[in-house]
């Protein structure tokens, strides 16, 4: 059926006419009116340039997706499209989004695959993947699960059977190059330089493995927490310091020197203990780290109790990690991870769990860190991770 | 005509609490939401074709004010009077363009839908757009002229990334592809 | 590590002694108290007795969901877990569930497969499958998608790429036996002796073909509908008397005899035309029927319009097939679609659109085919599809 | 203490506002329904166990009147303590079974949990029945001594469907599997 003789049942009846499009939906139906121009159909190459915030919602019986939103206004852009029970992290330059989710051959059951794949975080598509042993973590989304080596050669997948072990990735080729042991750990950490990671241990010790050696036996530090009495969130960020800090479940901040061979607690700061009320960090990206100011920022909640640690919070406070000192207090409801961005005047960016939103903190005009929420989006459901990445190279300058 | 007006009307208002924006987390790709929000487009568009329902004529009526030429955002959108899917320029889309990473299918619906600006009728293409897990934004529904699958092109009750590499549905695009002549010809 | 040793742990400290548990969570962990009998974690064999409804909850991203309810207080029995855009069927001894939906390797991209499984509806458990070649239609749940003939030796999917055609599969071998091409025709409508199916056709005619045939060609009724200005909904029951029964947007029932090789229209009736107020069907099951009573139940809305076919409904009215009468008109609002029990006292079960649940109605007091909403559920969520069946032999009498 | 005790009742009025049963359709095991419920569980149940809060030890409270033995499709159910996912006995299965045609997992995470009416400290299996979509019946949330994965069996925000053969998340059962000395022992 030619252009001509579709253009004339056009005008009979659209019913008819249609009966003709799907074949070539996009071509042009001619127009009565000289003036019409058909439409094209395109796809959107690249998400727009500038810093990005991304949001993990995880699925148990589908597709994950990550969400992905500019940082400027909470523009959405797309969507990163998994398997379940997802994870990811970021390239260190930020071109690239790291994932691993699960696929079964039946969806929920049948054989699995557990696949880590990378996207291009400027057009969102798949460009890599890499079938892992099914030994990975099937959690909830949570930092520490699948993290990168500093030099970026090693991707490190937190394994679960229970029992625990971490999977090495070489991403140059994608390879699984081994599987270290980590019994009775949980977590990654990898060292500031080399293939060096850390992990978290039942005893309340942090284990140090040199993948590079053939055999990369724990080294454990000395015990740092109290697994009943303190114990400590898998979440941790790194401090321009070079310090890892952790967070335990009472709200007291664990810095820890993890550049040697043995990982060894530099000090313990007091975030709640001080502050009347029974404060406590609750959720899963419970704190989250703004570099220029040297700031760790917590979601906490008061009237604290054995098992509130995953709690909504009721504020974000803002703690001094030069001057050891709670500097802010704002109120933040019903969140239960946080990622900040960087520079000077920063933004916070917060999963609230009773709306199932992203929610957007700036600066009030007070200042001094205190923050108040300018604009939410609901559009990535229930979620427990998120996390900023800065501008990246633009497609076109790869 | 009147009396059937203000029912129209009433059911508008009604239609227009259903056009709650991502309320609730959605399984599939039609919901609730949206649905009769351009009922009217029905009668206005396609003054070729009466609905002779049983015995009563439905005349065509005059150009629907409910349908709006200015928020491609919403359901009462005058190009979505078939539409029945996630709206891409909802999800990091426009109204022609999927969004980035996404296919675009091969093959479309179609509607026809009337301009409310320049009151002229247009052919609409509905392409989905493939191959990543629904779009969670504003989801629409609207079957002004939609047939079951014996006329396949006006279907929409159907995953149209049927006949892509990539066959998952993300959401969908209105694209104006054809103008309708409102004078019968020969 | 001895249950001796482990009851000590557990006299210590719950915490460390829960450590040891998972690897063998249901052994007895011994007791302090000689009374304490350690629980079984079993699995429930089957589900109960007696006659159910089933509810397709079908998913575009994600594994679909056929919940099993019984139909006597609506008591949630369990669930059948599938692919992409499921369709069911019940067997004719009403012990097997079978089903088609699509299984993608990266859940919603990468090679896909489309499946048939058969499912024992007492257990649960999916007995057996087969992959059909990738045309099945990905639709919204609908009945007459899926379909089987009358001595249960085939069964027919669905095609749409978007050509249309109709896979026909053998289910004494799960295996796939030919495609039978079904041009501008949509919708199975299995015939009631032997292998033939009719399919409704674009211009209007109900096409049937014998699937014995080398070459099933098709033979087209006359034309029996107008697709403008009353088109059939796919959606049809089988009556008593053997004929075909389908309805229209304007809601007028079509009469069909396909018991010979040419279908034929035997009557045409009208059950919305001469009622005040613009009635109309809206949804996708849009009619239930009864044997008992020849009756059947529509789901209606009033004031309808072009392009209000898929509206929710206000009313159910039942119309009685046997004295070519509308008999009754009970309050419903929000259906969707509707099956009903068998038996002389029926029951109606609804698909509610506006709260996502599944409805239950029972006679009034008054009797005369007037029913009220006396139950609900909504662990359903969204769903255009839901059928009834009877009571059927149990697991441990096959 | 009866200020911390008010302020504790408070946020059960508020955790219980957020028990509603299947709202919203879910994606994942984990949503705000049923947090909280049982949050005086936590100080209640383990004796042994002071909380020492950064130099505050906030003490065993008395049995929480807020547990109940009577009602296991809620989620201040005595036993569900620690649970985190939908409830089996809501779905088909019982408190200490799974649905017909899911697969019992074959590992578990535990808590300890109070009964009210006998007023002993019982260890609870907390397992996942495996192989079907997640059950959409109530979903419970506590979280009274979990742990993160380096205590992997009081860790709750993991799938212990894990070592099975079918390994998608079904809905999760509550077996009493020990029960405990509340006298420490030597």
């Amino acid at each position: 059926m030619t252009a001509t003789i579709l253009q004339r049942l056009v005008r009979h009846s659209a019913i008819t006419a249609a009966l003709c499009v799907y074949a070539f939906a996009s071509t042009a139906l001619g127009a009565d009116d000289p003036g019409f121009q058909p439409e094209a159909f395109t796809v959107e190459e690249a998400i727009a340039e500038g810093p990005v915030v991304l949001v993990n919602q995880a699925s148990w019986d589908g597709a994950s997706r990550i969400h992905v939103y500019s940082q400027d206004e909470l523009k959405y852009q797309g969507l990163l499209s998994l398997g379940l029970t997802s994870q990811f992290i970021v390239s260190h330059d930020h071109s690239k989004v790291y994932t691993l989710s699960d696929y079964m051959e039946r969806y929920t059951y049948g054989p699995i695959h557990s696949v880590v794949q990378a996207f291009d975080l400027n057009s969102l598509k798949p460009v890599a993947e890499v079938e892992v042993p099914n030994k990975a973590a099937k959690a909830i989304g949570m930092e520490h699960l699948i993290e990168i080596s500093a030099d970026e050669k090693y991707l490190y997948v937190q394994n679960a059977t229970p029992g625990t072990s971490v999977t090495v990735v070489a991403l140059d080729d994608m390879s699984v190059v081994k599987e270290v042991p980590t019994p009775g750990c949980y977590g990654i950490y990898p060292s500031v330089e080399g293939h060096r990671f850390s992990t978290l241990c039942g005893p309340g010790t942090l284990n140090s493995y040199d993948v590079d050696e053939n055999d990369p036996g724990a080294t454990p530090s000395d015990t740092m927490f109290d697994v009943d009495g303190d114990a400590l969130y898998l979440h941790s960020v790194r401090a321009s310091n070079g310090y890892l800090v952790f967070t335990s479940f009472n709200g007291n901040l664990y810095v820890v020197d993890d550049s040697g061979k043995k990982a060894k607690l530099v000090k313990k700061l007091a975030v709640t203990a001080n502050v009347d009320g029974d404060w406590a960090p609750g959720g899963y990206g419970i704190t989250a780290y703004n570099v220029a100011n040297d700031m760790l920022f917590m979601i906490v909640h008061s009237n604290a109790y054995e098992g509130s640690h995953k709690d909504m919070s009721e504020q974000i406070w803002a703690y001094s990690l030069a001057d050891e000192k709670l500097v802010a207090r704002s109120e933040a409801p019903h969140l239960v991870s946080l990622a900040v961005s960087q520079g000077e005047s920063p933004t916070l960016y917060g999963a609230n769990e009773e709306e199932s939103s992203v929610d957007v903190y700036t600066p009030t005009a007070k200042g001094g860190f205190e923050f108040e929420k300018t604009n939410t989006d609901d559009r990535v459901g229930w979620t427990t991770s998120l996390m900023t990445a800065p501008a990246r190279a633009s497609a076109s300058a790869q | 005509m009147k009396r059937l007006l203000d029912a129209l009307t009433a059911r508008t208002d009604a239609g227009a609490e259903r056009m709650v924006r991502r309320t609730a987390q959605r399984y599939s790709r039609r919901s609730f939401i949206g649905r009769a929000a351009l009922f009217m487009a029905g009668t206005a568009l396609l003054p070729v074709l009466p609905f002779d329902q049983g015995g009563r004529a439905i005349a065509a009526t005059p150009n629907g004010g409910k349908l709006q030429d200015d928020d491609p955002l919403a359901c009462d959108y005058w190009r979505y009077c078939a539409i029945d899917g996630n709206l891409c320029n909802d999800c990091g889309g426009t109204l022609t363009s999927c969004p980035p990473g996404a296919e675009a299918s091969k093959v479309s619906w179609v509607g026809t839908c009337r301009n409310p600006t320049d009151g002229k009728d247009y052919v609409v293409s509905y392409n989905d757009c493939c191959g990543k897990a629904a779009c969670t934004g504003t989801e629409c529904v609207n079957s002004a002229r939609e047939r079951p699958g014996y006329q396949m092109s006006l279907h929409n009750d159907i995953n149209w990334c049927m006949a892509n590499k990539s066959m998952g549905y993300h959401c969908t695009v209105a694209v104006l592809v054809g103008q309708v002549d409102d004078a019968p010809a020969g």
